[in-house]
């Protein structure tokens, strides 16, 4: 049964005002294109969960789409603060959420594992859990000693951009895994955005590979260069150039709006972004093509 | 022979790396940590395991990543894995050696301030906040920190413990049963400061050229110094040279007065 | 730092008696020769855990090298039951402990990661934790009810074959991975059984695929077929004829024995095992290569 | 035209995979439900998927798997995954449809003995354990039993509950809150018994030419009937073929009485 669609069509159905979203990704195979058409379609009152918010929980901020944040690490990744984000959260104007990043993956674990809680060793770190009555503790049945608990965290929605996936949503993953696995067994909803379908024939030649199974997929859209300014490993580099530009431009409110007008506003989808970027960054974030060695899983 | 000039990044990057012992397992942050370990496994620990929150194990990053998910950490590395695994059965689990922290604020005690300035609930500066290193102060063996030596990043008592150093005094932190040793150097570009048997921070070296009234001058507490201050090793041309013409070419790190 | 050594010194180091011993594997994997190796070197009570005894524990018990069993299901898989292991726990001279298969991966998962316990869902099925004081009881921290809780398992030394490994130890495993992670980090010790020593560039072209890293492996083995009956994945099939042979055979404690002797004490190691089994067998478990597909990483 | 005729594995076979739907994600153990699966995948529910306990997903397989960890459940699988996943994700999780389970006893209400027959801590039999289905039988959303119809197999009381049914009642396994609904089929070779209001199985259907009579004799309990007793749809040709020409070419599985 193809779940393929375009992410428009994926955006509109699945994604609701007032849900709680996980765009998933560490660093790897942020799914830009589809915080961009959530940014178009006007979704208003969203719950961003995200360990590391990044550009793009900025970005979705900065147009209004979030009521609140959740979160383990708000900065933009080995360049500084992320402006909007802070800036609104120091003003009062968005509520927030907060969890060590190890927290934050165990809630997604307790999620995805269907338990009603995840236990973490003490850190001896008092004043966030004084602050989130989401951390509790519980007492070890064996030892006696208290153990740190966090509850599940079960998003409306899972946003997950993959390398490859087949029309049924069979999805296959290299290179940081991040919290991608978790979301998607957490969520009530998972929508797949994948650099290339392939024929199911090349997911089951390694089935090892298959970080997502199609049984707890909703949608599948073809989304090449989804990731960008982000990456994908193995199809195109990490934009670091546009990482340090927008330190730059979320200095001024009104270059922030004026960028959100020219790059999302102004464009109809991930492809007309990917060619307004140009052939110069095109050829800068090429990527020289490295191979996995070959594994014989023989037939059987 | 003419005089060796550096920056006060370099000077730290260096005396962090000198932390560092062949064959240990360390988190590594990006920026001077990721530098003092790959400077660290190109001199006198070849053997050292660098692993990155993202969920890689035995990385050999051929360029300097800006972010800590660069996807040069995952080309070459030895293995990758999901985030839980990295924070589970790498870290709670007790296989991490070294980790790299650093915030806003160090207290007298060692403890880290990374989360807000001012009130949490109505912060004056929004801060990050804790990412991995919570987890990684209460659970790695030995921890390091890498921080410029300035009043404001020294005070008395942080505004809010991100994570934890000795805490009130090193006993507070032991009978919380943690399993790490807590910080164990601050290394800042005027020396080293280390935890006393109380776990207060004590200045127990300086770098050539530094003295002990700029550490005073730049500290937010009356600090305590050892009964002996060392003064740290010389900077080495080599050393300068591999970080300079090979692990940040640009200077991205290393150009500032950190 | 090469760990590279023969079977012979890494049983002669690593196993002592007394140990609690976890020789990992779901069907799949199954390090036969590191057992006979054990059962060579007069080993004595052993704390044997597997999910699944095999026959690898059906031999090592026939051997008289185990004191107790810690398992969740013994049978000879597709078979029937396993006779010595059934006959002597029927006769009370072997100690047991046992739990669900969800229980005892419950137990690798928290000993893996750190934790003196992992929480399961109630199963309303009330026997198995009656009768054993290891499974407990603790209250959700949000809910209010019970989940039921197990504590670490945290083996002497555990065995884990692999397709591939370098000589430091990270090793690569496709096809049912089973609990094989899981033990690995759980253990106090592992030694690598490999069928291939590879140069660390092949591991490092595919660092998704390393299921276990260098820095938890004691010593690393070059074992040719030291899964056979069991299999490898790619490298040769399952025995099945084996596992249906040995149903007969331990339907005689001498005819058992007598086995042990011609198959274990008899050869001097995994390669005259092999050798033994004769060009016919060797032919029967051949398998027809069948790739994965290319996966691209990319030079950074 | 003559009759058709049929061993009573292959009977309970047909009418097993009769119970799934398409889209069905199935836990699938060996044997008959392998086959059952099997069955229903070639037929009417080309969706179905079968995930097994080793941590496959999407199995294919092209040989009859002696083995519930057999290579060819992995050669052509959708996805791989370890027994900690399969059993949390997948099954603690609720993605799981159907299960399918066995044992030496299965009671009056449904409770399955795998276990020991006799005493726990002196057992007369030691039987296989549990493995998974003390897990299968409490969070599948479906449960179904295959099972030859013998008195010694149909005790009014298991001796050992390896995985519940419904207890004592209904009501004690609602309240216990698992998410599963217990065992809704027995499947026999005589016919299907099915859980009544109270959670008591009660016969519910006979298969063409059998009769109450041997219901009663064979079970160990004075089992119930339902008002109206169903006749099972007659075996059809192409289902025999297909089961014995392609799924269990030797007859390891169907060939015996079961």
């Amino acid at each position: 049964m193809t779940k393929l669609c375009s992410l428009k069509e994926a955006i509109a159905e699945y994604v609701h005002d007032g849900d709680l979203l996980y765009a998933a990704g560490f660093t790897h195979l942020i799914p830009f294109a589809a915080g961009h058409e959530i940014i178009r379609q006007g979704r208003r009152n969203l719950t961003l969960a995200r360990a590391t918010p990044d550009l793009i929980y900025d970005q979705m901020v900065a147009a209004g789409c979030a009521k609140k944040l959740i979160f383990s690490y708000i900065g933009n990744p080995g360049v500084g603060s992320l402006r909007i984000v802070r800036s609104e959260l120091e003003a009062g104007r968005l509520e927030w959420e907060e969890y060590s990043h190890f927290g934050m993956i165990s809630r997604l674990q307790a999620g995805a594992a269907g338990l009603p809680f995840i236990p973490m060793n003490q850190t001896a770190a008092p004043d966030l859990e004084a602050n989130n009555p989401n951390i509790r503790r519980v007492k070890d049945p064996y030892t006696g000693r208290e153990v740190v608990t966090v509850p599940p965290l079960h998003p409306d929605v899972a946003i997950i951009h993959v390398q490859r996936a087949d029309q049924n949503g069979n999805s296959q993953i290299w290179g940081i895994l991040g919290e991608q696995k978790e979301v998607a067994f957490a969520a009530k909803k998972v929508i797949i955005t994948a650099e290339e379908i392939v024929d199911e024939s090349v997911i089951r030649s390694d089935p090892n590979r298959t970080l997502i199974p199609d049984l707890i997929v909703s949608a599948v859209c073809c989304v090449p260069h989804c990731a960008h300014p982000s990456y994908t490993q193995g199809y195109y580099d990490r934009d670091n150039v546009f990482y340090l530009n927008w330190d730059k431009i979320t200095e001024s409110p009104e270059a922030t709006q004026a960028w959100l007008q020219e790059w999302v506003y102004g464009v109809k989808d991930a492809e007309e972004y990917w060619q307004k970027l140009g052939e110069e960054t095109h050829e800068r974030l090429k990527v020289t093509p490295a191979f996995a060695s070959s594994v014989n899983y023989g037939k059987y | 022979m003419e005089a060796i000039t550096y920056t006060s990044s370099e000077l730290m990057c260096i005396n962090a790396a000198r932390l560092l012992r062949d064959g240990d397992v360390v988190f590594v942050g990006v920026g001077l940590p990721n530098l003092a370990c790959n400077l660290a496994r190109r001199t006198h620990a070849p053997n050292l395991q660098m692993i990155y929150e993202a969920g890689v194990i035995g990385a050999r990053p051929s360029r300097l990543p800006l972010s800590i998910g660069d996807p040069t950490l995952v080309s070459g590395a030895a293995s990758v894995c999901g985030m839980y695994d990295i924070f589970s059965l790498y870290l709670q689990r007790g296989n991490v050696d070294v980790g790299f922290l650093g915030g806003a604020q160090i207290d007298r005690f060692g403890n880290i301030n990374a989360t807000v300035i001012g009130d949490y609930g109505k912060p004056k500066v929004r801060l990050p906040g804790s990412g991995g290193s919570q987890e990684i102060a209460a659970w790695a063996n030995r921890c390091y920190i890498i921080t410029p030596h300035q009043k404001r990043r020294f005070p008395e008592k942080v505004d809010f413990t991100t994570s934890a150093g000795f805490l009130h005094g090193r006993t507070e932190r032991e009978a919380s049963g943690v399993r790490g040793k807590g910080p164990l150097v601050v290394v800042t570009n005027l020396g080293l400061m280390e935890p006393d048997e109380n776990g207060e921070l004590i200045l127990t070296a300086l770098h050539p050229g530094c003295t002990v009234e700029q550490v005073r001058e730049n500290t937010g507490w009356s600090v305590k110094t050892a009964a002996s201050i060392r003064q740290t090793e010389p900077i080495q041309q080599n050393d300068l040279q591999l970080l300079r013409e090979e692990l940040d070419p640009q200077g991205i790190y290393l150009k500032g007065g950190g």
